[in-house]
């Protein structure tokens, strides 16, 4: 058993498993949520089973359909990739765990195969190492998003999905006129070999603006974070908790991968560029998070808040050595664990309270304590307060921005922390108060306020783990020839 | 050889022409068009250069990623529609609108 | 240049004036019965001239069929689609020209 | 190299700017109807362009979805959005939505990306072979001699897998939606009946014909599945409605077929070969035909639902 | 490394499980309740005392978990924390039985009980961190922890109070951050070391240090209410009794304190600050806070709001012992740590009994209310001269020390300043005193709830007067060998001065 389970190929176990699921959802809808939640199990299985295959004959390559790189299609996986896995694999569980009763009857059926398509895409996006493939992965997760997106059909929803498809197309178009002008270029798609052809001229230089404009368009950086808050305020909780948590981080990663393999080398300037926009990202988002009246808006505007400081890593990178692409991920992977619990809990209050206008949240803590609890855990984790995962990532990043020197980012990390405190508490003040008038609620089943929860005491559990996660991140090709694991 | 150079500057054309109007308009269904013609436009770029390969047969793996291409941009064109008509049903207007209603 | 090859150009050279004078016709035209009327009759038998054309440089008699083929499907499809058209612009109640 | 003749060069430069005014007309025109024919046209020219490039497969794809389905969707939509409103949206809501000033600026924006992009192009080697050479040194392993079909279905088809995928997922989020609002169906004439009944038909010999024929010579999955939606779509405008017992079950398997067989083989190469979508050399011409059958029946499938956009159990629990 | 090294983690859990399990509790569970939280004080007592014996005779407890790269969470029991962990266990449990009869039949009890644990829990995290990065774990899990406390009454008034607590303390706390990752970055190691950790630097990062230090004491200074900063503490009154006692009079406050305490003794060390010529400024920042408390608490007319200003100058008395470079300075300085504490929560429990019992806000409101709760005006009466610095009460052995270790360091502006601040206590507490005793009361109190026979309950009643008998006692029996000022004095001596 030992054997025949060592040498599974898990990885592509994480792609194919979650698409036969979603075929079978769509065949036979009525065992959907079942067999929905088996599938997404069956994932984070297989995630435990890549990862013990890697930690022992570390970094993970995979020739698909045998061509090997330039021709065919690789499957790669170290330690970035695998967090990314991790991270993917542990919100997945939570938010099937919370959608089964959460969606009406007739939206379920329609929920679960989308989702399991969407999940099959993340892992593939974030396993594969060709640059087209990136392209088709990436619009897998865009149509998908958009489609859970408009899934109520509300006024709201409908809108908010159609910019956040405008907004997804172009992205991928810039992208994909960046693919073409990098494989005219160089002559192949696989980022291996691109990484050792490339050379610093006029095209790379386009195809590097073009990718990175479409993909910091998908990751919704500041300036380029016009579509993000109406989808994930109006889409239903557990869809903006993916979308915020792992749909944002998909194409965040490919900007990360791409940085750490072909452009990092000779693009400082553009870098400075991506702080400069992180920074602003930061201080832009918190204010417009603080002024909002609706929660589920304020936690979509602090998503653009956090995704500022996933970019502060870019400008870090350029001085020291790569260890700051760990840390860009570590913080990646707490602010889903935090950010889908709060999208979670806010859901929570909508269903108990039927609105989400922030200054009648009061007398929530009584009724739905645990909801509460997970918001302000999660918040801990946000504001970056110590015992939790934010506070771990953000301590890194300002270590590093100290030993350059980098007063400016430090600056604003500490205001960044400030105003999500004060956003945070914006919320957690009301729950405290003491209203006359009582609502007539509706209950909410205590497995979606578990759900909300836990998630939440991952983030601030991730904390406490930070050695072992920074140990993996730094298992990626460059550590041994044969990856060995350290 | 040189008319390969020539259709790569009119995908580049289309894909600026495209963005404009993507920008510009304010009817959705002129966005999905714009959208379809950026499309166009990269593809354009992706299989003109790939004549440059000097004998009579063009390089292959630009062909295959732009039929790839090509029904993933017919899925996004379909998916969009159907969220224009819906939006047109719910709001009257196929048009995004910027104001919330509460 | 062997002999076929000027029987082609000289049908490659009869079907583009048909085609020409088509879309004359198609400009010039005050109406649409009358536009869809130039437009079918020309262009059918310009493509006619132009399969022909081609038939007689084909290699082999499996293309000269898919060429007859095309014609004819052109033609059956110009057919009904300008019925349908006019039937559309009577319904739609466009006048004739006269 | 063979010396390009002047007269390739005018025919080249027609079609560019042809190209381009019929983008910038489709794009600016006031009425939504005109713009649509024009992107069809477009469309049909397009496929031209991808004729002077060599590529015959995409020329057929183009023609077949890009300007054909898109075109017959995008129509479809522009009835649909007037039946809903009845009124006539000719009148255009305001055509630009942003003020002056920034009209400049975009349009100084543009100029510049599109200089950079054109510069950018220039300067690339007027030689470089790409994969062709790789292509071609595996194409005889690969197990069938038309390269695109090779690259498509064997040495990039995990691509094409999710690609299939794409495909289904965008019904699955129309279905979603609760499909395409009612669309009023006239009563059709005898003409078109006669059309569609002898056209369909032909159009499943000539799906089946660019199927078998996708081996060698320009076609496959792709065209051969587009060619089976047009038929569907033919089908549609004439009138016809699927039986209700045929759109619960079967209709349902055959939008699968092409995703699940991909699945399935990637989960058979995987037990038996080790390797994703690793065909054994000997049957890979066969596996190949066997999954672009399914993925024709599949794609034609799903086109024609696109088209149709109302979901079979969407009725039932209306 | 004898002795069980989880004596630390057993007295941090000692506070954490109960406050865990009562959340947990439902709301009318009242015994079960009280049983936990008197077991959970109790036995942290028990620890504490095994734990004094312990390091009183040389053993060393310590406990670590890795936390990031290169730096783990380390808590130490030595004799400065177990001095701070003493105080906070006796005042926990006087306080909760306080507490208990304060919250009679209020509302949301368990809520409140659990997150008073929790606060416990991170004051003894505080006292007993090992190094800076558990200090400021616990340290912004104090705030965290106090927020709900503050807002427990659920008014809108409360609300902002608590909207500015948080501004103060969040800010203080990045502030803390700052300071703490740039000295990371600096010296590699962030562990409290008796001769502090920064001596072996080079020069040129001196400046740099300056700095850091600025950073780390505006970040404590917030919750050691250091004069700009000190605005929150007045607002947080709001808050019910039991929570401005303990947390207002002892944990929060203390544990900016204790922290400046550490950073000036155990980070920078103290001749090293000198010579950085950091501690003057400090030394000058505590004077005005002291004289600026002072007399901003002569014009308040609300009781907690003049004892809030008091306890802001009183306790810049540690922060000035601790900035004068002398032994018997620091003495004086951090045993006012623990007089300073017992004298300022009398006074607090009997603001809460007149509040309680009388309905009595306002200090016009306290005429002659010491015939009618005598006990609870002694008590009073006990803490304010302990306050003002009268020789038999505890208050008066800090005040002295300070000055001979004035004198010893040659800082006699230091003099002048106990006396002043001395004379303004004398000027805001003695009204007080004169209307309680000399005034006759009025014919009805504002609210008056009777207690039959006794003045009011006696859970109200006894935590007041054993505070002040313990005051009194620290004062009287100072020279004896159990006393906090002989354990100040081992502390010194082993820690701060090395021979």
């Amino acid at each position: 058993m030992e054997a025949m389970l060592a040498d599974t190929a898990w990885a592509v176990m994480l792609i194919i498993l979650p698409l036969a699921g979603g075929i079978t959802c769509f065949l036979w809808p009525t065992l959907s949520k079942t067999l929905g939640l088996i599938t997404v199990a069956g994932v984070a299985l297989s995630v435990a089973g890549l990862g013990r295959q890697m930690m022992e004959n570390g970094v993970y390559r995979h020739a698909v359909g045998g061509w090997g790189a330039p021709l065919g299609i690789d499957l790669f996986a170290d330690g970035l990739s695998l967090l990314m896995l991790i991270m993917t694999a542990l919100v997945g569980l939570g938010i099937s765990f919370y959608s089964r009763n959460y969606f009406k009857p007739q939206e379920a059926i329609w929920f679960w195969p989308i989702w399991l398509f969407l999940l099959a895409a993340l892992n593939a996006l974030f396993l594969s190492a060709d640059i087209f493939n990136l392209y088709v992965t990436l619009e897998l997760v865009g149509l998908a998003a958009v489609a859970l997106t408009a899934l109520t059909g509300h006024r709201d929803a409908l809108n908010g999905a159609m910019r956040y498809l405008l907004a997804m197309l172009l992205g991928s178009l810039a992208y994909l006129l960046g693919v073409a002008l990098l494989y005219h270029d160089s002559g192949s798609v696989d980022i291996v070999t691109l990484a050792e052809q490339v050379k610093p001229n006029a095209t790379v230089w386009a195809a590097l603006a073009l990718m990175s404009a479409g993909l910091a368009l998908k990751t919704a950086l500041f300036p380029l974070s016009f579509w993000l808050p109406p989808a994930h305020a109006s889409a239903p909780a557990p869809v903006s908790a993916l979308l915020s948590a792992l749909v944002v981080k998909a194409s965040f990663y490919i900007l990360l991968r791409l940085w750490l393999e072909i452009f990092g080398f000779f693009a400082e300037g553009a870098a400075t560029l991506l702080g400069l926009l992180g920074m602003a990202a930061i201080l832009w988002g918190s204010l417009q998070a603080l002024c909002q009246t609706q929660v589920k808006l304020l936690v979509a505007y602090s998503t653009v808040a956090q995704i500022g400081y996933l970019f502060l890593a870019f400008p870090l990178a350029s001085g020291s050595d790569s260890m700051i692409w760990g840390v860009a991920v570590y913080l990646a992977f707490s602010h889903a664990l935090a950010k889908s619990a709060m999208f979670l809990a806010a859901g929570n209050l909508v269903r108990f309270g039927g609105h989400d206008r922030i200054a009648d949240l009061d007398r929530v803590v009584q009724r739905l304590p645990l909801t509460v609890s997970a918001f302000a855990l999660a918040g801990v984790s946000i504001m970056g307060l110590p015992p939790s995962g934010g506070f771990v990532g953000k301590w890194l990043l300002l270590e590093a921005a100290m030993v350059q020197g980098r007063w400016d980012l430090a600056a604003v990390m500490m205001i960044g922390s400030l105003l999500a405190a004060g956003y945070v508490f914006k919320v957690l003040g009301y729950a405290f108060t003491e209203a006359e008038v009582s609502h007539n609620a509706k209950t909410v089943p205590a497995s979606m306020e578990w759900a909300a929860l836990l998630l939440a005491i991952g983030a601030i559990l991730l904390g406490f783990m930070a050695p072992e996660i920074l140990s993996l991140t730094r298992m990626t090709v460059s550590s041994g020839a044969g990856g060995a694991a350290p | 050889m040189s008319n390969a150079f020539l259709y790569a500057l009119v995908g580049v054309g289309l894909f600026s022409l495209g963005f404009y109007a993507l920008i510009r308009h304010v009817h959705l269904l002129r966005k999905i068009l714009a959208i379809n013609v950026m499309g166009s436009g990269v593809f354009l770029v992706l299989v003109a250069l790939a004549k440059r390969t000097g004998s009579a047969l063009p390089d292959p793996v630009p062909h295959a990623m732009v039929i790839t291409g090509i029904v993933v941009a017919v899925s996004a064109t379909a998916l969009a529609l159907i969220l224009m008509l819906k939006l047109f049903a719910e709001t009257g207007q196929a048009a995004l609108s910027d104001r919330r209603k509460e | 240049m062997i002999p076929s090859d000027y029987v082609a150009v000289v049908l490659l050279i009869l079907g583009g004036i048909f085609f020409f004078s088509g879309t004359v016709g198609l400009l010039r035209f005050p109406d649409v019965y009358t536009r869809l009327h130039a437009l079918t009759k020309a262009d059918n038998v310009g493509l006619g001239l132009i399969v022909l054309g081609l038939v007689v440089q084909a290699e082999s008699w499996f293309v000269v069929g898919k060429l007859l083929l095309i014609w004819l499907l052109v033609l059956f499809a110009g057919a009904s689609a300008s019925h349908l058209i006019a039937k559309r612009a009577l319904h739609r109640g466009i006048r004739m020209w006269k | 190299m063979e010396v390009i003749t002047w007269l390739e060069w005018a025919f080249d430069a027609v079609l560019s700017v042809g190209l381009l005014w019929l983008a910038w007309r489709a794009l600016a025109s006031p009425d939504l109807f005109k713009a649509i024919v024009l992107f069809v046209s477009f469309g049909l020219l397009m496929a031209l362009a991808w004729v002077r490039l060599d590529a015959p497969d995409i020329a057929l794809a183009e023609a077949a979805i890009g300007a054909g389905l898109t075109g017959a969707l995008l129509l479809a939509a522009l009835a649909r959005l007037r039946a809903i409103a009845f009124k006539d949206t000719s009148v255009p809501p305001p055509q630009f939505s942003k003020p002056q000033f920034l009209h400049w600026l975009l349009i100084f924006f543009l100029l510049w990306l599109g200089a950079g992009l054109g510069y950018a192009i220039w300067v690339l080697p007027p030689y470089s072979t790409g994969l062709s050479v790789a292509v071609a040194a595996h194409l005889d392993a690969s197990g069938v001699s038309n390269p695109v079909t090779a690259v498509l279905l064997n040495f990039r088809a995990y691509d094409t897998m999710l690609e299939m995928i794409v495909l289904l997922m965008a019904l699955l989020g129309i279905w979603s939606l609760g499909g395409f609002p009612p669309h009023t169906d006239m009563p059709t004439g005898s003409v078109l009946d006669t059309f569609s009944r002898l056209l369909v038909p032909v159009f499943i010999l000539v799906a089946a014909y660019l199927l078998w024929i996708g081996a060698d010579a320009p076609g496959g999955a792709f065209q051969a599945g587009s060619v089976l939606g047009a038929a569907g779509v033919l089908l549609l405008l004439s009138g016809w409605r699927p039986r209700v017992s045929l759109t619960q079950w079967p209709l349902k398997l055959a939008l699968a077929a092409g995703s699940s067989a991909f699945v399935i083989m990637g989960l058979l190469t995987i037990l038996y070969e080790g390797q994703l979508l690793a065909y054994p050399a000997a049957q890979a011409g066969m596996l190949i035909l066997f999954l672009e059958s399914l993925a024709t029946i599949s794609i034609g499938a799903t086109l024609a639902a696109l088209f149709l956009g109302r979901s079979s159990d969407h009725e039932e629990n209306q | 490394m004898n002795g069980s090294a989880w004596l630390p983690l057993l007295v941090v859990a000692s506070a954490l499980l109960p406050g865990l399990i009562i959340f947990a509790l439902a709301e009318e569970k009242v015994y079960l309740r009280t049983a936990l939280n008197l077991t959970g004080a109790f036995s942290k007592l028990l620890l504490t005392g095994w734990m004094l014996w312990g390091v009183y005779h040389g053993y060393q407890y310590e406990v670590s978990m890795p936390f990031l790269p290169g730096l783990d969470l380390v808590l130490r029991a030595d004799a400065l924390s177990l001095l701070f962990i003493a105080l906070s266990g006796i005042l926990w449990l006087l306080t909760t039985i306080y507490a208990i009869g304060y919250l009679e039949g209020s509302p949301h009890r368990s809520r409140f009980f659990g997150f008073f644990s929790l606060c416990v829990t991170s004051t003894a995290g505080v006292a007993l961190s090992g190094n800076l990065i558990t200090f400021l774990l616990f340290y912004e899990l104090l705030t965290l922890v106090t927020y709900p406390l503050v807002v427990h009454r659920g008014t809108e008034a409360a609300r902002r109070a608590g909207q500015t607590y948080l501004i103060y303390t969040v800010s203080g706390g990045a502030l803390l951050l700052l300071g703490t990752v740039w000295l990371y970055t600096l010296t590699g190691t962030l562990e409290f070391k008796p001769q502090g950790i920064l001596r072996n630097l080079s020069e040129e990062n001196h400046p740099a240090l300056i700095a850091v230090f600025a950073l780390l004491i505006a970040g404590l200074g917030v919750k050691a209410a250091l004069v700009p900063l000190h605005g929150w503490l007045p607002q947080a009154m709001v808050a019910p009794a039991p929570v401005s006692a303990l947390l207002h009079a002892v944990a929060v406050v203390k544990a900016g304190t204790f922290g400046i305490v550490r950073v000036v003794y155990d980070v920078f060390g103290v001749d090293f600050a000198a010579e950085l010529g950091v501690t003057g400024p400090l030394a000058l920042l505590a004077a005005i806070t002291i004289i600026y408390g002072s007399l901003r608490a002569l014009f308040q007319d609300d009781l907690k709001r003049r004892l809030a200003f008091s306890t802001v100058s009183q306790v810049s008395y540690i922060i000035l012992g601790v900035a004068i470079v002398g032994p018997l300075a620091t003495i004086g300085g951090v045993v006012h740590l623990v007089h300073q504490g017992l004298m300022k929560i009398t006074l607090f429990f009997c603001a809460g009994n007149l509040a309680e019992t009388l309905g009595i806000h306002k200090i016009h409101e306290m005429n002659g209310v010491g015939q009618r709760m005598p006990w609870t005006m002694a008590a009073f009466t006990v803490g304010a001269f302990g306050m003002i610095g009268a020789p038999p009460i505890a208050g008066f052995v800090s005040k002295w020390y300070l000055g001979l270790g004035a004198l010893e360091a040659g800082q006699h502006w230091v003099i002048l300043v106990l006396v002043g601040s001395s004379l303004l206590n004398a000027a805001y507490f003695l009204p007080v005193l004169h209307r309680v005793w000399f005034r006759d009361p009025p014919d009805t109190w504002p609210a008056e709830r009777d207690f039959g026979p006794k003045e009011t309950a006696w859970a109200l009643l006894l935590p007041p007067v054993i505070t002040a008998l313990l005051a009194l006692l620290a004062g009287l029996m100072a020279a004896a060998w159990f006393s906090p000022l002989e354990w100040v004095r081992l502390i010194a001596q082993r820690e701060f001065y090395q021979p």
